[in-house]
């Protein structure tokens, strides 16, 4: 049987969801047996495979970048995963939301005191005026919750999913778990 | 003068209970646990938050248990695929309504609205965030009241309405656009009918109102204290 | 005031009235904007030809076809002039022994009037509603005075029940058992209440009442106040109708002048009070308990129920609720017999219901039918059709409780279980046309906004329910929706039917579901394809 | 805090008469607080905190009550109204007739939606639920008075000539 191919994604959040991936320690060595990570900013490949079975993903879609990327990973994943709270529920980025984007860009970069106040524009994604969640954009295939989910957590989703008992799988956190 | 004992039948069990209680009561006192939200023991009940609906027997319409008084032979069903995705609906809705930030709130980890989302294996909330843009009223020199964490419960006036006879809460506007509001709109420091006696603190179900300088996850309301002053406040009057 | 005392004081009006050779009634209702100018022209016209003790002149209430405003009636020989100016007022007066003024005039046979039973709006543009000898001329009070005189309140309950009247307000509860269910209910002190919060934005049939014939709702009342042993009384009537509030404080003082009300009425041992309370602008208030907070000085918020007004009402004491058009209904059931009032109408909807017939549509205006008739006769033969060639698409009724009924149902006959059946609800009565230039999405989100607006926040699936469907309706509109928000506006139209606290989230989402069975492809046209469309940014 | 001074020095405003009239009719009674809230907005054109204040007072009721219960109804105005009121009827007829039309064009043309005053106080535009004149549809009310069965072209004729805003 060939390995599960894995990507990960980071959109909109504080990485903290790839650190829990992480903090699964020896763990890890269990699942590189049974998956490959094809993808991801913890690995060097610079461009999302053709084709992947799973994808993670953590953040909220706050840029047209965001959006884009979203939308060609939908494209060529087999299953994908919102990771934590963030591409669940828009959660802290999305605490701009009430505001919208400009008057946001205005506050941090004009109105708070810096010495050359402008708003940077060159090279950077246009914002969306509200980060949301990823479901809002695409169908996402298993939520996990958490603020960042637990390593347990995420161990015990990616384990259902090497085992194939992924489907109505209930795993044990919540918001800002 | 005792009422007189009625017997009914819950989730297929027969049970008794005086003719004043209401079904919630009732229920409770036989451990069949029923979710609630905007109920709280020791104040009125109220009905607005529709999560203690319950199917009764010979009635095509649903009831919420906390204010429908039970009945001699009356059937009651506290748990259905139906009732269930209803109270899915309405803890999304309420999350859905304003900005519910679990992982930054103070109440994380201490919230009913919270609980409830994981009681129900809420995992996503289907519905689209409102996002509203809502104060946060710090003018209190030991209280805070965040309206984006409000879930419109009213605990707090009724608390401080009923049980410390200061009336300082109210519900302003109608529909979407209400809110919890002090006074003539008053900055709650400022509100002269307020004795600061935090007693709407400590029955609020989430973060909406915390003491002052509690990070995150740090707010415990002190729940018990209701039920007590209540019946302590009774034997006094004797 | 004794019944011996009235009869003499409707001879001796009547007698009165007998020695005028021509009678003018003005429409001067709130829906015939310009009247006062038209009156003032026909009195300068009529005193300038010194007829003024040959012909008198009076401001009526409405004659119902308000499209063709203002509607001038000549008594004797029931000639109506439309749209008439203050320039007509000459060749009106001029014309009163001769010709009537042709260019003006309504055809006699005019299907609007002839198809028509009228019972409530009997006496609407036929007397001054702010003259009380008016309505006792015409037999009003006889029915009040008969019954204090002569039956027992178990008989004027009875009288009810027997004529299989129901709730002109909405729901269609059987007034009789209402009114039984207070006069069993224990308490000393018992109250009856006049709904007059007409919230249905597009109905104006107790607007029109209260303007026509404020004394007939007035004795409505008091025979109710004797049936169910109340000694107090309400009418609550929206602020926006200030002609109508006008005419009833005017009425309640000149029935009290006259001990209709107050104490000992018509001398016999019955004493009620009645006062006037006004509503601020809150839909929700028509619901009874919402409007038994508001009486009490509260916010407009719906009470669970049980304990019903009728054993828990205003105060905590039994309540009578019934509405204006419900009211109107009384005197008449009492005065000719209850079989009078169930010879008309279908096997389970009796009488006559007024309607306010508004929209795209030719005669637009107010008009009373028997129960039973069918849609397409009021609307086509009664209504004048669609003008400006279009087609007909709909017929909404019930207002934002109710639903759109498209045309392969005009011939259904009017009734309460008929609507139901449809999936809308005879409602307080209005029915708005919508020719095919509408879209049926508009329409909805339209009512949806207007729940949203008026809900009072209380209970959840009311608040975010209203707020979560307009928005999905808004995309539907915009043609950004998917089939997931189709699914899921499903969802939330049975969560709000089946989990709100009252009626008004209850039945917010009929205009929603009856479009979905009948107009479904005008949704599933705007959908878009695959996967979900991108949010709207702020 | 205002609540504080009109109680203590209360306002030798003449207008208050009606309205302490309203509230003696019904015995300052809680109940009284709708009726009361009528006569203070009919004598006064709005209700302020101060006004709210007293009423709170007079009635001996918690005034976060008396606020409660002015902003739930559409009726009842917090804040001033321009010299001149425009009120566009939204009733169900009215909006099947194009009433949304005349209220987009108010927002384009004098920049104001419903509820709001013009800068220099002078227009203010209301959006009333239906004032049940729905055969005359679409229905605008300038000042108060009537006008009906109009077309879009012809009511914003009305209205600015109405303003002298000469089309």
């Amino acid at each position: 049987m060939s390995k599960l191919r894995l990507a990960t994604l980071w959109l909109d959040g504080c990485s903290g969801c790839h650190m829990s991936l992480l903090d699964t320690d020896e763990r890890l060595l269990e699942l590189a047996a049974q998956m490959d990570i094809v993808y991801s900013p913890l690995v060097d490949t610079k461009q999302f495979p053709e084709r992947v079975d799973v994808v993670c993903i953590e953040g909220a879609v706050s840029t047209e970048e965001d959006e884009a990327r979203l939308r060609l990973v939908r494209q060529r994943s087999g299953l994908l995963i919102a990771m934590g709270d963030c591409a669940v529920t828009g959660n802290v980025p999305a605490m701009r939301n009430p505001l919208g984007a400009e008057a946001m860009l205005r506050a941090v970069y004009r109105e708070s005191p810096v010495l050359a106040p402008q708003i940077p524009i060159e090279d950077l994604p246009r914002l969306h005026g509200h980060a949301l969640p990823l479901h809002r954009f695409v169908p996402v295939d298993l939520f996990i919750p958490g603020c960042p989910p637990a390593a347990d957590t995420l161990f015990a989703a990616l384990a259902a999913l090497i085992a194939g008992t992924a489907d109505g799988l209930r795993l044990d956190t919540r918001f800002g778990a | 003068m005792s009422a007189p004992i009625l017997t009914l039948t819950i989730d297929g069990r027969q049970v008794s209970g005086l003719a004043s209680e209401t079904v919630l009561q009732v229920a409770k006192e036989n451990g069949i646990a029923i979710p609630t939200l905007c109920f709280l023991e020791g104040l009125s009940a109220t009905g607005a938050c529709r999560l203690c609906m319950v199917e009764i027997e010979g009635s095509p319409r649903l009831h919420p248990a906390c204010v429908t008084p039970i009945q001699e032979g009356m059937t009651v069903t506290t748990d259905s695929k139906r009732l269930f995705g209803y109270r899915r609906a309405i803890v999304q809705l309420l999350f859905s309504e304003r900005n519910h930030v679990c992982a930054v709130c103070v109440a994380n980890g201490h919230c009913e609205l919270q609980e409830l989302a994981r009681a129900f294996g809420i995992d996503h909330i289907a519905f689209p965030c409102r996002h509203p843009a809502l104060e946060v009223d710090a003018s209190h020199s030991r209280f805070v009241l965040d309206h984006n964490r409000c879930v419109l419960c009213t605990r707090c006036v009724r608390v401080c309405g009923e049980i410390e006879g200061a009336h300082t809460w109210d519900v302003k506007n109608r529909g979407i656009r209400i809110q919890i509001v002090a006074d003539l709109d008053t900055p709650w420091g400022a509100a002269a009918t307020c004795t600061g006696c935090g007693k709407c603190v400590h029955v609020c179900p989430t973060g909406a109102l915390a003491e002052k300088g509690k990070s995150m996850a740090e707010m415990r309301q002190k729940r018990p204290f209701l039920p007590y002053l209540v019946a302590n406040r009774a034997e006094e009057r004797k | 005031m004794h019944r011996e005392e009235l009869a003499a004081l409707a001879a001796e009006h009547q007698r009165h009235l007998d020695t005028f050779a021509h009678h003018i009634f003005v429409c001067a209702g709130l829906g015939c904007p310009g009247n006062e100018a038209i009156v003032a022209a026909l009195r300068s016209e009529i005193a300038e030809r010194q007829l003024q003790d040959r012909v008198l002149l009076r401001k009526a209430g409405c004659m119902g076809l308000c499209a063709l405003g203002p509607i001038v009636l000549i008594q004797p020989g029931e000639i109506a002039y439309h749209t008439v100016s203050p320039d007509d007022a000459a060749e009106i007066v001029a014309s009163l022994d001769r010709e009537p003024v042709a260019r003006l005039r309504l055809a006699p046979d005019l299907p609007f009037f002839a198809r028509q039973h009228k019972n409530v709006l009997a006496l609407s543009g036929r007397i001054d509603p702010e003259e009380i000898r008016d309505y006792i001329a015409a037999g009003g009070y006889a029915a009040l005075c008969t019954a204090l005189a002569t039956m027992r309140p178990v008989d004027i309950v009875r009288c009810i029940q027997e004529s299989g009247l129901r709730g002109r307000g909405g729901a269609g509860y059987p007034t009789g058992l209402k009114w039984a269910t207070v006069a069993k209910a224990p308490g000393d002190k018992k109250y009856v209440i006049c709904n007059g919060d007409e919230g249905d934005p597009g109905a104006f049939m107790d607007r029109s009442i209260l303007e026509s014939t404020p004394h007939a709702v007035l004795e409505g009342m008091i025979i109710a106040a004797y049936a169910v042993g109340a000694s107090q009384g309400y009418i609550y009537v929206r602020a926006e109708y200030p002609l109508a509030i006008k005419r009833l404080r005017l009425a309640i003082r000149e029935a009290e002048r006259r001990n209709l009300l107050g104490h000992a009425i018509c001398g016999l041992g019955f004493d009620f009070t009645l006062q006037l309370r006004l509503g601020a602008g809150a839909f929700v208030c028509g619901e009874e308990t919402a409007l038994i907070e508001s009486i009490e000085g509260r916010r407009g918020i719906p009470r669970p129920r049980p304990p019903y007004p009728a054993e828990k009402g205003l105060w905590s004491s039994p309540t009578l609720i019934n509405n204006v058009e419900t009211y109107a209904n009384i005197p008449r059931i009492v005065e000719r017999g209850p079989a009078w009032f169930s010879a008309l109408g279908t096997e389970r909807s009796k009488g006559t219901k007024v309607f306010a017939l508004t929209g795209k549509i030719r005669h637009a205006g107010l008009v009373e039918v028997p129960m039973g008739m069918n849609l397409r006769e009021i609307i086509f033969d009664i209504g004048g059709g669609i003008p400006d060639g279009h087609a007909f698409k709909a017929v909404q009724t019930g207002g934002p409780s109710g639903g759109c009924i498209p045309a392969e149902f005009l011939d259904t006959p009017v009734s309460y279980e008929s609507l139901n059946e449809l999936g809308s609800i005879m409602g307080s009565g209005g029915m708005i046309v919508i020719d095919e230039t509408s879209s049926m999405i508009d329409v909805v989100r339209y009512f949806m906004e207007f729940c949203m607006e008026e809900s009072c926040g209380k209970c959840v699936p009311c608040r975010v329910g209203t707020a979560q469907v307009h928005r999905l309706l808004t995309r539907f509109l915009e043609h950004r929706a998917t089939a997931a928000d189709l699914a899921m506006l499903e969802d939330l139209c049975d969560l709000m039917k089946h989990a709100s606290l009252c009626g008004l989230g209850q039945s917010a989402p009929n205009p929603v579901l009856s479009t979905l069975r009948y107009f479904r492809q005008e949704y599933l046209d705007r959908i878009v394809p695959a996967e979900p469309a991108t949010e709207e940014q702020a | 805090m205002p609540a504080q001074e009109s109680i203590e020095s209360p306002p030798e405003d003449t207008r208050w008469q009606l309205v302490d009239r309203t509230m003696q009719r019904l015995d300052h009674r809680p109940e009284a607080l709708i009726e009361t809230l009528h006569a203070a907005q009919d004598a006064f054109g709005y209700l302020d905190s101060a006004t709210l204040a007293r009423i709170a007072s007079r009635l001996r009721l918690p005034p976060a009550k008396v606020l409660g219960v002015a902003t739930f109804y559409n009726h009842f105005r917090l804040k001033p109204k321009g010299e001149h009121t425009l009120s566009v009827c939204t009733g169900t007829a009215c909006h099947i007739k194009g009433n949304d039309r005349i209220l987009a064009w108010m927002r384009e043309r004098y920049c104001l939606a419903p509820g709001d005053t013009t800068q220099d106080n002078r227009l203010s535009l209301v959006e009333v639920r239906c004032v049940g004149a729905c055969a005359l549809a679409p229905v605008i009310l300038t000042d108060g008075a009537i006008t009906g069965k109009k077309s879009f072209a012809e009511t914003t004729t009305i209205i600015r000539e109405w303003l002298d805003d000469a089309p």
